[in-house]
This record gives structure tokens, C-alpha cells and sequence, in this order.
């Protein structure tokens, strides 16, 4: 069992990106990006590898749209102040800055769901992340392939009202069954 | 036929080992300690509900009101007030009130206290009928309690001894 | 003159009541209830070392038919209320209720400004009869709360007070 | 008249409140709208034909009346009730309007009959008290004696009960 | 109008035989109390008079006073009867134990079928009670005792039966009488009627242990699964006296394992040594408690078995060895 | 005049109480329309019998243990007879769902 | 005897255990469909005591939340201090000195000691023995002395620092630690004798319960439950944390898959917790016990961060997402006993009430770290 390898073929399958994060940094060997349909896909792999499922969960980026795009306004804003002096200490052509957003509609934002699996023998924890967007949260439950994840998604829909499709029983676990409000959204109010 | 009757003997004997460790702990002495007649002695970091500390040469508080608890407490259940005074360097105490029932014993607030102004209470078996009895107002507490010298009266070293 | 002159009454109805109050407080079984961690201190007040048998009280009765006192140990959820409210109503009359702990008394340090999912306090749900503080309070002090509900049955204290230096 | 105050005048009164037992039971087991209070009736009712028993000499049967009737059959009855689940009350009935009643007069009818038989035959008593009147001992002998057939042939029918029960109780277990 | 002094006696008995099971009912629950308490290295009740011994006597107030529920649903009358079916016959089965030679209400020659008879009835208040409750807890339980009941029974009568035939009597002062005259004559030690008596004496005792529902054997009223099992619904002195009617079905089976296995009141030196060797009711009730005693013991010590397990145990180990002792004293007896 | 306290000492007592049980238990067997309402009829008239033998063989038998050894085949025959007829029904009320009599109806073509 | 009640799959009825039952340990309500006295199916319903810790984490700083996790397992409290804290070191790369950690260690595997021993007595309760629990509490008393004179507190600890832990320990806690293990040591054997070996345990808990490996994977199942099903799985030796490193235990393992396996694995746990113990307190070096620099207010960079530990229960692990500022943008608690749980539903099927009640008791459940 080797993270490279786990790398090698989670790559093969086409999720979007595999980065080896730092272990002793982040406390995760494989940061994995992966798009919502290729989730399945992602997981049969780790599970033909003998992974076992840690936890699903959620984190709802609200407002992280809007924050990046002040972030690169604020950016560019500041290059172009910091231009004219770095043309005149240079006199190079000016670097190619990366475009800011749009003006007008800002990209919707995504709520995320976060995968950990472990291995019982060698050390690489993978994290899968798949980002919904806020207004549609749907994506394929994994809890045929992994039948303990069927708790760990239903608790997920508990909080932050990811539906995920084909879960056999998907009614609130931890809130009681009339529940109806999923408070780690971060616009949740009591 | 004989593994049977082995598994039936061994069995039998395993109760009897069994028994004869309760006969011996029935005749051993009890361990309980008698509440109301004897105590225990608290451990001397023990964390009772939070109290203000009477400063041995003043016999005031050492409050300096600068609320630093009341920000540091998670629950919330602190609640200080003070005001200036004429001829006194900073704020004067008027109000340290603690909400007893919301409070989780962490101790942050006596780690935030920088004045060493409030520390842990011995008082480890509070139990009344009313809840409103353990809103506790510290300051009015104050007159009755000893002068207190040291904060942890035992040889362990406190962490915030240790920084000075 | 408007004294009237009252027979003393054949029975003793008050030295009965002070009877039967004094059984009833000698002999108050708890249920076996556990929410949380009070719980836990709720078990090692029944241990050896503290052993709530010394007032006839360490007959945990796991049904709410046979139980004279609830001891709320622990969180009230939201979910659970209904549930607690029910064992209420099940326990017989008369019946008491000791809220141990500072989540039993006001939901404790799970307060907070936005809480979606826990009552604060018992009372809430139904007369409380003895509080005892603490996060969660010693095993001491659970026995002191039983010794107060005795207290508050009979009207009057057998045992002494222990002062807290 | 006896006075109530002597021994035979207590088991006189004791023995009225047996047939009071025994007849109570009885309707309680026939008339009762729950199954399960039948069969408390038929329990009070064996309890109370165990009292005749006594009064008829043989301690020995009464005894097995208690120990199997009252103590295996009814016991037994209870469970299969609970088993069948249905200590519901009786539903309306579904019989013609006239079973109740017919079913009262042809009992009633029988009942006539029998006591009338009963009361007006005159009985040719031999009766020659023996000391050891049907005594265990008595009643082992003739059961290992004269009756030792028929005992063996109840064995045989208990047994062939025991598992017929047993083979009848399993169907439908194994799946 | 006179008393018929047979009456008196009579009476006389019946109120001391009603006093003796209530008594020794409340005061087994203080000893079962006191003594976990010490096996656990506890006190136990300590504050309510002198050792805690009016313990019982303030609990049986509290129950009394106590509100009776009559739960939704039930059937009232059952409800109600079934705690009295489980204390009236346990009392009738005093009626003929022998506490010495004198002593004894009536001296019935079927001493021994009357009270299995009687245990029998018990356990239809403890049916009817768990019935009449409507409690799905309670329904289990019931159907719990039941096989329990039926796969013990077996044993235990062959045991009995076995006995009946070493004394040739059904009459429990006489089969003391056959063990005067120091413990080597007493029954559990009589080897020349069959070389498994010890054994037998213990098939006795883990039988009674199940029919009265005790520790390994509690099934019917498991705590930790069927909440408190046929009395889940019972409260005040419904429950009190179920309670009270458990402790003294303990009573009689001690009763009876003594008069049977441990020669009575008969003490167990031989009565040439003076005052220990005198018989009376002192050692009857010596050996009485010795054996509640160990009920007690056990229960504070033992795991509790399984359902299957202790069928398992009855039919597999108790019942086989109850009947190999059987004709092995067949046929000591014949050839003897 | 009888005297109602020394009742226990006649035969037509018993014979009556016998006569009364046996009716009763005709009657609840044609009245009750569920199994085991009906087996329990037929225990109460099973005793009658028992009782009317036992009275006689008190009162009238020249072997004194006749009556007795047949109230005991009785008893062991009902015990068996109860064994059986409550696995029938169960099993019939695994089947039927139902311990009426009407509703098992299969039996009637 | 099992014919008890009607056997078509129509027939069943549904028992509710709980939430409040004796055989729960706390909150847990279990809704089983039965048949007879066999479990059709088993649906554990949770919730009933749902503290609302991840929602809290999000509303308070970094340090307030420190002593929420002493009550989400208030048996093994600091093993979640432990986690917590170092996953928010790890955030803020706060270095911590050597003889902190080796408190750490030291009370964490004390506190270790002290939940199996509740565990043992509890489990044994269930099973219906009821003086193992108090003679483990009188056990677990002693720990709890020692870890009040060091913490002052007996349960619900909050020890841990960012950077340290609050208090040194002094020479009596050293003493008294050597002492309880050797107390511990001589009654271990008492325990066996009186539990383990007892016929009527061992037919109640061998073969009863069976977990597979494969069953643990797919349910993601640690600690003694997985290492009870021959999986040699143990954070302290799989993912060394803390100074465990340095210290020489092994992990019980035990191959059967059975209620008795999952004991055993408990049962041998404690030893090798005293242990790590005896050889930390040889080892503890001299030092302080607190970071020089811990900043007033943390602000840990901006990032994901995770941390596992070891708790009696199994793997826990803590998921922040910081985004820079004084409190988490998200923390994510993983706990073990969600996890056994989750597959006591499948594990039960076809079993018998009793054995059901051995296996819950075996998974060791802690209600309200399940329901944090």
C-alpha cells in the first residue's frame, strides 16, 4: 500500500486534482478535488484498495465567493498601485496579472463535502472533496459501497441539507425526525 | 463424553473461584467514606466555583476590572462591572457576579486573570432548592472569606507562578 | 368571645403525616436514568467509596413505576424532552426531581446564542425540587442533594452540616 | 344444626365457599369477555373442584388437581393466549341470534336432567370405611397392579402428546 | 360458644405462619442489601436506625402510601390479583414446613406435593401479572419464566422424587426424622443411598435458584434487558408485594432444601455432645439462612446466564444427572 | 331440615355441583366461537366427570381406589389433550391469523 | 425455546430500547423489530443527547472550545484534549516542550485506564454481574484521585493547553501513580478470576457477536472493536502522535471477532496503558510545561487541518478549517463509537435479545460522543 500509487490511479480516473498535502503539516497524506459525478468512481478505487471509511462531512463556503473576488479586486487594485514604481524601478514589461473576476454575477457559492479515509495498514489518509453548488446540493451516496457511510451521510444532510441520491434512508439522525433546519449553514439562525 | 464432563467440572470449579473472592472482599473492610460524618480532603486543585481572592495586605479584591474573565469564559458567565472613582488609580469593582449554573469549571478565566484577582472555591457539595441561589454575587462573598496568601497552596507549580 | 373550644382529634394525623414523610424520605429510590456525563458521578456517588445505601437510597429502579425521585443527570436535548416529560408523568405519586448539574439546571455551558438542539433546564419540563451544581458535581455533593430532599421532605435535618472552609 | 364455631362447622362453611369457588369459576370461564379472564375463572374453578377433592378423602388427587390443572393446564393456556395474541375482547358474535339462548336451554335441559337423576336415584351406599382409605400407598399399589396396563398406555400417550405438540409447534419455524 | 382448641391452634399457626414469611420478606431485602453492600466493600443502609434495620419497615411505608398506577389498557382485576397469586400461595406452602419436630401448622403426609403444588400456582400471578400489564417487557418476561419454569420443574421433581424414595415418605417430619444424628446421616451426605447425593443436592439448589427466579438465573426480570421484566408496570405496594412474595418463595426453597438435604432441625453433631447436640428450631433456621445467605452470595457474585444457556444447562447437564441419579439410587436401594 | 353445613357429606352435592359443571360447560362450548375458549369448556366438563367419579368411588365404590386412579388418567389425559389441542392452534393461528372458529374455514370445501 | 412468538416475518413486533433503558449506557434509543426473541432488524436512533459541539466550535475562539472536549467522551477526556489541542498546534505551529508531553501522555493513558475500567464494570452490568462494577470503581476512584490532584477535576478534565498542559505535577502524583499501577497489577488477576474465567461470561461472550475484519472496513470501525476482529490497528503506533513513540507497549490483538475478543482486547488495553505509563514516568524529563510563545489570542493560518489520537473508544480525529481569524470556520469531530455503532445494525441481525445486549455493551458506547 503506497500513496503514490493510491495517487497514480485516482488520477487515472480523472478526478480534477491530486495534491500530495504535506502529512506532518495538515494531518492528510492525498487532498483530493473531485468532481461531484466522479465521486463513485474515486471511492470503488479506495475501497479495491482496502480503505475504510473515517467520516463524511460537510463545510459551507457562504460568502467565499464574494470574499476571493474582493480579495483579487483588492489584489489587483494593489498591483496597479504597485505597478507604476515597478515599472519605473524595472522597466520591464508589465507581469501578466491574472484577470479579475467578472464584474456583474458572482459564481455561485459551494458546499462541500469532505471525505476521509484511512488505511488500517499503511499511513495515508485521502481526503475527497467534492463541491456542490449551494442551490442544488445533490451528489450519489457512496453507502452501497461503503454501508458505514450511510450514518456519516445522513448526519451530513442533518447540517447542511446535502442530498445525497440513492441514500436508502435518508431522514434526520441526530435532529429529531421532523427536523427540518440544517444549522452548520452558516445562515442558519435558530 | 469426557470433554463433557470436563467442561461441566471446570465450569463448576470456575464459580466457586468466584465466590470465594466476594466471601473475601465481604469480610475485607469497607472503603466508603461516611459524607456527612467524614469527609475527604478536597485536592488542593480542586476547582470549585470561581470566588474572588481577599488581598492579604489590603483585605480588598485585586480586581482590576479588566475583563479579561468575562471574555475569556466560554459560557459566558461572568459578569464584571466597575466604575472610576476619584483619587483611586483605575476602575473600582462594583460588580463581579457569576452565573454558577452555566459554568463548565475550565478555568480559563483564572489563567486569563493577570491581577491573580479570582481563583477556585473549595466548596464541593452545593446543593439547594432554588436555582437563583447560585448566582452567585463574588463581591458581596468577598467580606466573609480569609485573607488568602497563596493561590496553590501545594507544591505543584502553577503556571502562572512559573512565569514570574 | 369568639374562641371555640376544639377537640383534639382522636387520631394523630400529624404525627401519621410525619410518619409517613419520614418513611418517604428515608427511602427514596432513584431511577436509573442516566443523560450524560452526570451520569457517571451519579454511578460513583451508588460505588463504594460514597455508597448512597446509607440512606436507603441505592435502589435504582430501572422502571419509572417504582421510583420515587428522578435525578436529571445530564443535557436535556430537544429530542429527548418528550421522552423525560414521559417518565415524569409515569412515576408514581409522590415523586421528586433532583436536577444534577449545571446542564440540568440551565443547560450549563451548551448555552449559547443560536443553540438549536437542547431545553434549558429542567424546569422547564416539570417542577425541579433540588438543584445541585457543578460540571459535573461530586459525588458529595449528590449525596448532599439527597440529604436537602430528605430535608425538604421531613422539614427538618437528621444529619449534619458539612462546612466548606 | 351444627354450630359454625366447631371444626366440622368451619369445613362445612369452608366447603360452601369451595362450591361458591367452583361455580364462580366456572361461569367466570364461560361468560368472561377476555380469554385470559377465562382462564383465571377456570383456575378459581379447578382451585375450587381441588377443595372437593380434599372433602372427598383423596388429599393425594387434590393436590395433582392444583399441581396439574391449576399449575400446568391453565399456565399452560395462558401462554398460548399471549402466544395467540388475542386476549381481545370477544368480537360480536357471528352466530345466529338464537345460539346464546338455545345453547342456555339445552345446558340448562342437561343440567335438569343430570341433577334430577342425580338427586332423585336412590344410591345403594356400601360403604365400608377403611382406615387407609385410598391412601398413596393404596394408590400406587393398584396403579402398578391392577392398572399397570392403562398406566403404561397414559406413558405412551403422553409421550406421543409431548411430541405431536413439539412437531405441530415447529412447522413454520425453519425458514 | 367455645373455640374448638384445634381452631385456636390452627389459627394461631396461620398468624405466625403469616407473620414469619412477612417478616423474613422484608427483612431478606435488608439482608440482601447489607450483604451486597459488604461484598462490594460497601456500608449499605446504615442511617435509618441501628444498621439500617427499620430500612424495611420505612420502605414498606413508602410503598403503601405510595400511589398504585393502574396503567391505561390494562385489565384492572388481574392487575391487581396477580401480586396477591404470587404471595397467598407462597404463604400456604408454610403451612406444612416443620421448623422443628414440634413446631409445624400441619403436619400433612403429602408435605412435599403440597408445596409444589402450590409453587406452581405462584407462578400463574406472576403470568397473569405480566399479562395483565400489557407491557411488552413484561409479555417476554412471562414467556421467559415459562420455559424457564417448565425446563426446571423436570429436575427438580426427580430430585424430589429420588428423595421421596431414599425416605420412603412424603411427610417432611418424618424424612427429617430419618437424618438425626450428626451431618454424616443427612441426606446430602448419604452416599449409601446413591454416590451422587452431593451433586443432586447441587441440581437442587441451582433448580430453586431458577424457580424463584434468582440470580444466574433471574431471566424473567433481567435489568439490563427487560427493564425490570413481569413488575415493569407495578408500582406502590403492587410491586411491594410481587417483591415481597419473591423473597418468600427464597424462604420456602431453603426451607425445603434443608428439611430435605440437611436434616432440619436436627443438629449436626450427634447428641451425646452436650447443647451443640441438641435439635431444635435454631438449627433449622441456622441452616435456613446459611443457604438465603448464599442465594444472596451468588447473585452478587454471578454474571446472569443466558436464556438458552440455562436450557441448555437444564436439559443438557441437570436433567441427565438428575436421572442417572435416580436409578443409580434405584438401585442401590435394591440392593441394599 | 338439611343442614347447609354438612353438605360435604352427601353425595348429591357433588353430583349436583358435577351435573352443574358439565352444563356449564356444554354451554360454553356451543356459545364460545373461539379455540380456546371452547378447549377451556371442555376442561370445566372433563371435571364434572372427575368429580362425579371421585364421588362416587367415595361414596358408593367397594374398591377404594378406582375413582381416584380415573380422575388421575383424566387428568393426565386433559394435560395432553391441552398440549395438543394448543399446538393446533397456534398453528392454526399462524396460518389464519385468527383463533374464531369461523374464520378457519378452509376445512369446509 | 424460542417459539415464544409467531415465526412469519409479518409477526414481528417492534421493542423500543430506550432511550431510556438500563442496558443503553446513557441515551441511546435502539428500535428492534422481533421475532420471538430474535432481532430481525435492529435500527439504533440517535440524537437524544446532541450537544450541538460543532456548531459551538464555530461560535467560540479556539481556546473557549477547549473545554467542550472533555464532555463529548466524558470517559476518556483527555484523549480528546488531546486531539484537539494538537490539531490546533498543528494549525498554528505552536511547538511544545517535551515534558508536556509527556503529562500528556502520562494522564491521557491513566484516564485511558479509568474508562476501561467503567467500561468493564458497565459491560459486566449488563451482563448482569453487578459487584465487578463497583470493585472497578473503587479502582477508578484511585485514578481519579490522582488525576484531580494534577487537573482538579475528576471527569470532565480540561487540562490541556495550546502549547502544554495547565499544571506540573509534583512528586506525591509520581508516587501515587507508581503505586495505583502496582495496586492495579495485583488486582488484575482478582478480576480474571472472578470474571473472565467464569463459565457463565464465557458462554455469554464467546462466539457472540462476530464482527469481521472485512464488516469493521467498511464501517470504518477502530479501536478495540476492529482490533477485536484481528486488525492491528492502533493510532498510537499507526500514526505516532505525541511522544507514544518513545515508548515500548504492544497492541492487544485479537483474532476471533467476538463479544469475548473485544474484551480481551479491553482487558489486555489496561496493562499495556500502565505500561506506557510506568515507562513515561521513568522517562519524564525536567522542563517547563507551556510554550514559551503561545499568542493571547490564537489566529491559526488559514488551511485544513486534521489530527487523530487513540481514545479507549477508537480512533477520534479533528478536522478544523481555519480561516484565519480567533474562532474555527469548521470543526468536524470524527468519533469512534459513531462508527461502531453504525454497524451494530447489520451485526445484530438473527441474534437473541441477551446476546444483542453483550454485543452493544462490547461496541463500549459513550452516547454523547456519538451524538456530539
Amino acid at each position: 500500500m503506497n500513496c503514490a500509487a493510491i495517487k497514480e490511479k485516482l488520477t487515472v480516473i480523472g478526478v480534477e486534482m491530486v495534491s500530495e498535502a504535506e502529512y506532518a503539516r495538515k494531518g492528510f497524506a492525498l487532498d483530493v478535488q473531485v468532481a461531484p459525478h466522479l465521486l463513485v468512481a474515486a471511492v470503488s478505487v479506495l475501497d479495491a484498495e482496502g480503505f475504510f471509511i473515517e467520516a463524511i462531512t460537510g463545510v459551507d463556503w457562504l460568502g467565499e465567493q464574494a470574499a476571493l473576488r474582493k480579495e483579487a479586486e483588492a489584489k489587483v487594485a494593489a498591483e496597479a498601485k504597485a505597478q507604476p514604481e515597478a515599472e519605473a524601478a524595472a522597466g520591464e514589461a508589465p507581469p501578466l496579472v491574472s484577470q479579475p473576476a467578472e464584474q456583474g454575477e458572482i459564481p455561485e457559492d459551494a458546499l462541500e463535502v469532505v471525505y476521509d479515509f484511512n488505511h488500517y495498514e499503511g499511513l495515508c489518509r485521502v481526503t475527497i472533496r467534492a463541491r456542490l453548488p449551494r442551490s442544488k446540493p445533490e451528489i450519489a451516496t457512496i453507502s452501497s459501497i461503503y454501508p458505514g457511510a450511510n450514518w456519516h451521510e445522513r448526519e451530513t444532510h442533518d447540517f447542511f441539507g446535502i442530498i445525497f441520491v440513492g441514500h436508502p434512508y435518508l431522514v434526520p439522525l441526530l435532529l429529531p425526525e421532523d427536523a427540518d433546519f440544517h444549522p452548520l449553514l452558516k445562515d442558519f439562525r435558530s | 463424553m469426557i470433554d463433557y464432563l470436563k467442561e461441566v467440572i471446570s465450569g463448576t470449579w470456575s464459580l466457586f473461584v468466584g465466590l470465594g473472592i466476594t466471601i473475601r472482599y465481604f469480610f475485607q473492610p469497607v472503603v466508603t467514606v461516611q459524607y456527612p460524618y467524614q469527609t475527604l480532603p478536597m485536592a488542593p486543585r480542586f476547582r470549585g466555583h470561581i470566588e474572588l481572592v481577599k488581598d492579604e495586605e489590603t483585605g480588598e479584591t485585586r480586581c482590576i476590572v479588566c475583563g479579561m474573565c468575562q471574555k475569556a469564559c466560554p459560557s459566558h458567565c461572568i459578569t464584571v462591572n466597575g466604575e472610576k472613582r476619584e483619587g483611586v488609580q483605575g476602575k473600582v469593582l462594583t460588580e463581579y457576579t457569576l452565573d454558577f449554573t452555566r459554568c463548565s469549571l475550565c478555568g480559563l478565566c483564572v489563567e486569563s486573570c493577570t491581577p491573580k484577582a479570582i481563583t477556585f472555591s473549595k466548596d464541593y457539595n452545593l446543593a439547594g432548592l432554588s436555582k437563583e441561589a447560585y448566582i452567585f454575587d463574588l463581591k458581596a462573598e468577598l467580606s466573609s472569606l480569609p485573607a488568602q496568601t497563596k493561590l496553590m497552596p501545594f507544591g505543584c507549580k502553577n503556571r502562572l507562578e512559573a512565569k514570574n | 368571645m369568639g374562641t371555640q373550644n376544639i377537640q383534639p382529634a382522636i387520631v394523630q394525623f400529624a404525627q401519621l403525616d410525619k410518619l409517613l414523610a419520614l418513611g418517604r424520605a428515608n427511602s427514596l429510590w432513584p431511577m436509573t436514568f442516566g443523560l450524560a456525563c452526570c451520569a457517571i458521578e451519579m454511578m460513583a456517588t451508588g460505588a463504594s467509596r460514597f455508597d448512597l445505601a446509607r440512606f436507603g437510597a441505592e435502589v435504582f429502579r430501572p422502571s419509572p413505576r417504582q421510583c420515587d425521585v428522578m435525578i436529571v443527570a445530564g443535557t436535556i436535548s430537544k429530542k429527548m424532552a418528550p421522552a423525560v416529560e414521559t417518565l415524569y408523568d409515569q412515576m408514581p405519586e409522590p415523586k421528586w426531581v433532583i436536577a444534577m448539574g449545571n446542564c440540568a439546571i440551565s443547560g450549563g455551558p451548551f448555552v449559547f446564542e443560536g443553540q438549536y438542539g437542547i431545553v434549558e433546564g429542567a424546569d422547564k419540563l416539570f417542577p425541579v425540587d433540588v438543584f445541585i451544581p457543578g460540571c459535573p458535581p461530586r459525588p458529595e455533593a449528590l449525596i448532599e442533594g439527597i440529604l436537602e430532599l430528605e430535608e425538604k421532605v421531613t422539614g427538618s435535618r437528621r444529619w449534619p452540616r458539612v462546612e466548606v472552609g | 344444626m351444627i354450630s359454625l364455631f366447631t371444626a366440622e362447622g368451619l369445613s362445612g362453611l369452608l366447603f360452601l365457599g369451595f362450591i361458591g369457588l367452583t361455580l364462580a369459576g366456572a361461569l367466570i370461564a364461560t361468560n368472561a369477555r377476555s380469554l385470559i379472564r377465562s382462564v383465571a375463572g377456570l383456575a378459581l374453578c379447578f382451585l375450587g373442584i381441588a377443595g372437593f377433592y380434599y372433602y372427598l378423602n383423596s388429599p393425594f388427587v387434590a393436590l395433582m388437581q392444583i399441581l396439574i390443572y391449576v399449575g400446568g393446564v391453565c399456565v399452560t393456556i395462558i401462554f398460548a393466549v399471549m402466544l395467540a395474541g388475542s386476549s381481545e375482547v370477544n368480537k360480536v358474535s357471528r352466530h345466529n341470534v338464537l345460539v346464546g339462548p338455545l345453547a342456555f336451554l339445552v345446558s340448562g335441559l342437561l343440567v335438569w336432567g343430570l341433577a334430577g337423576l342425580a338427586l332423585k336415584t336412590e344410591w345403594h351406599s356400601s360403604i365400608f370405611y377403611v382406615e387407609n382409605w385410598g391412601t398413596v400407598a393404596n394408590l400406587g399399589q393398584s396403579l402398578l397392579t391392577t392398572y399397570s396396563m392403562s398406566f403404561e398406555l397414559i406413558s405412551v400417550v403422553l409421550l406421543v402428546a409431548v411430541v405431536g405438540s413439539l412437531v405441530l409447534a415447529r412447522q413454520g419455524r425453519d425458514k | 360458644m367455645t373455640l374448638d382448641p384445634e381452631i385456636i391452634r390452627l389459627l394461631a399457626f396461620l398468624v405466625g405462619v403469616i407473620a414469619f414469611a412477612s417478616f423474613n420478606a422484608a427483612y431478606l431485602v435488608w439482608l440482601e442489601r447489607k450483604e451486597a453492600a459488604h461484598i462490594q466493600r460497601r456500608i449499605g443502609p446504615k442511617e435509618v436506625g441501628p444498621f439500617g434495620l427499620l430500612q424495611p419497615l420505612v420502605d414498606g411505608i413508602k410503598l403503601m402510601t405510595k400511589q398504585l398506577i393502574v396503567p391505561a389498557g390494562v385489565d384492572p382485576v388481574l392487575f391487581k390479583i396477580a401480586p396477591i397469586l404470587v404471595m397467598v400461595p407462597a404463604i400456604m406452602s408454610f403451612v406444612t414446613i416443620p421448623f422443628s419436630e414440634t413446631l409445624v401448622a400441619r403436619n400433612l403426609d403429602l408435605g412435599l406435593l403440597v408445596i409444589s403444588a402450590f409453587a406452581s400456582v405462584n407462578f400463574l400471578g406472576l403470568l397473569l401479572g405480566a399479562w395483565g400489564s400489557r407491557n411488552k417487557y413484561a409479555v417476554i418476561s412471562a414467556g421467559r419464566a415459562f420455559s424457564q419454569n417448565v425446563a426446571y420443574e423436570i429436575p427438580m421433581l426427580v430430585i424430589v422424587v429420588t428423595l421421596v424414595m431414599v425416605s420412603g415418605t412424603m411427610n417432611l417430619t418424618e424424612i427429617v426424622g430419618l437424618q438425626m444424628g450428626g451431618f454424616w446421616h443427612w441426606n446430602i451426605l448419604n452416599l449409601a443411598a446413591s454416590p451422587l447425593m452431593p451433586v443432586a443436592f447441587l441440581i437442587f439448589f441451582v433448580c430453586m435458584l431458577a424457580e424463584t427466579n434468582r440470580a444466574p438465573f433471574d431471566m424473567s426480570e433481567a435489568e439490563s434487558e427487560l427493564v425490570a421484566g413481569a413488575f415493569t408496570e407495578y408500582s406502590g405496594m403492587g410491586f411491594g408485594v410481587f417483591f415481597m412474595g419473591e423473597y418468600a418463595n427464597i424462604v420456602i426453597g431453603a426451607c425445603v432444601a434443608t428439611i430435605l438435604f440437611l436434616g432440619g432441625w436436627h443438629s449436626p453433631f450427634p447428641d451425646t455432645i452436650p447443647f451443640f447436640g441438641a435439635s431444635s428450631v435454631i438449627w433449622f433456621l441456622l441452616k435456613m439462612y446459611f443457604i438465603i445467605f448464599t442465594v444472596i452470595w451468588i447473585r452478587w457474585t454471578f454474571p446472569r446466564t443466558t436464556f438458552y444457556g440455562l436450557l441448555n444447562l437444564s436439559w443438557k447437564i441437570l436433567i441427565p444427572i438428575s436421572f442417572v441419579n435416580l436409578i443409580l439410587t434405584s438401585a442401590m436401594l435394591k440392593v441394599f | 331440615m338439611m343442614d347447609i353445613l354438612l353438605l360435604s357429606n352427601s353425595l348429591h352435592t357433588y353430583l349436583v355441583i358435577a351435573a352443574l359443571l358439565f352444563g356449564i360447560g356444554i354451554y360454553g362450548l356451543v356459545q364460545r366461537q373461539n379455540f380456546i375458549g371452547m378447549l377451556i369448556s371442555a376442561e370445566l366438563i372433563l371435571s364434572g366427570a372427575s368429580l362425579n367419579f371421585m364421588a362416587f368411588n367415595h361414596f358408593l365404590a367397594p374398591d377404594p381406589t378406582v375413582g381416584q386412579i380415573f380422575t388421575l388418567f383424566i387428568m393426565a389425559i386433559a394435560a395432553a389433550e391441552v398440549a395438543i389441542a394448543l399446538s393446533i392452534i397456534i398453528a392454526v393461528y399462524r396460518n389464519y391469523k385468527s383463533i374464531d372458529t369461523e374464520d378457519v374455514t378452509d376445512l369446509q370445501g | 425455546m424460542s417459539t415464544f412468538a409467531q415465526s412469519q416475518a409479518n409477526e414481528t413486533f417492534v421493542l423500543n430500547l430506550g432511550p431510556q433503558h438500563p442496558a443503553t449506557h446513557g441515551v441511546l434509543r435502539v428500535k428492534l423489530t422481533m421475532d420471538g426473541e430474535y432481532i430481525v432488524e435492529a435500527e439504533p436512533v440517535l440524537g437524544y443527547i446532541h450537544r450541538m459541539h460543532e456548531k459551538m466550535g464555530e461560535n467560540r475562539t479556539w481556546a473557549q472550545f477547549l473545554p467542550n472536549t472533555g464532555r463529548i467522551d466524558y470517559l476518556h477526556a483527555l484523549a480528546y484534549n488531546h486531539g484537539y489541542v494538537s490539531v490546533v498546534e498543528r494549525a498554528a505551529s505552536i511547538e511544545v516542550p517535551e515534558r508536556a508531553e509527556y503529562l500528556r501522555v502520562i494522564t491521557a493513558e491513566l484516564n485511558r485506564v479509568s474508562s476501561h475500567l467503567l467500561w468493564f464494570g458497565a459491560f459486566i452490568l449488563d451482563l448482569g454481574g453487578f459487584s465487578p462494577l463497583l470493585y472497578a470503581f473503587d479502582d477508578r476512584e484511585h485514578i481519579l484521585d490522582l488525576l484531580e490532584s494534577v487537573t482538579g477535576s475528576r471527569l470532565t478534565y480540561c487540562y490541556f493547553r495550546f502549547g502544554g498542559v495547565y499544571n506540573d505535577i509534583d512528586d506525591n502524583f509520581v508516587t501515587g501513580t507508581r503505586a495505583f499501577i502496582k495496586r492495579l497489577r495485583g488486582r488484575m488477576p482478582m478480576y480474571h478470576n472472578l470474571v473472565t474465567k467464569n463459565i457463565i461470561l464465557m458462554k455469554r461472550l464467546q462466539e457472540v457477536g462476530p464482527i469481521s475484519a472485512e464488516m469493521c472496513r467498511k464501517y470504518g470501525a477502530t479501536g478495540p472493536v476492529c482490533r477485536g476482529s484481528g486488525i492491528n490497528f492502533d493510532v498510537r503506533k499507526h500514526e505516532p502522535y505525541s511522544v507514544y513513540p518513545e515508548f515500548d507497549f504492544e497492541v492487544p490483538v485479537y483474532e476471533q471477532g467476538d463479544s469475548m475478543a473485544r474484551y480481551m482486547v479491553r482487558m489486555d488495553e489496561m496493562e499495556q496503558s500502565l505500561r506506557i505509563v510506568e515507562q513515561a514516568l521513568d522517562k519524564l524529563p525536567e522542563g517547563p510545561v507551556m510554550a514559551e510563545k503561545v499568542p493571547k489570542i490564537l489566529k491559526p493560518a488559514k488551511g485544513d487541518y486534521y489530527h487523530a489520537v487513540e481514545t479507549a473508544r477508537g480512533s477520534f480525529g479533528v478536522r478544523v478549517i481555519s480561516d484565519g481569524s480567533n474562532t474555527p470556520y469548521r470543526l468536524k469531530l470524527r468519533s469512534p463509537t459513531f462508527s461502531n455503532l453504525s454497524l451494530f445494525g447489520e451485526a445484530c441481525r438473527g441474534m437473541l435479545l441477551p446476546d444483542v445486549l453483550a454485543l452493544m455493551g462490547s461496541l463500549d458506547l459513550v452516547i454523547p460522543e456519538i451524538d456530539r
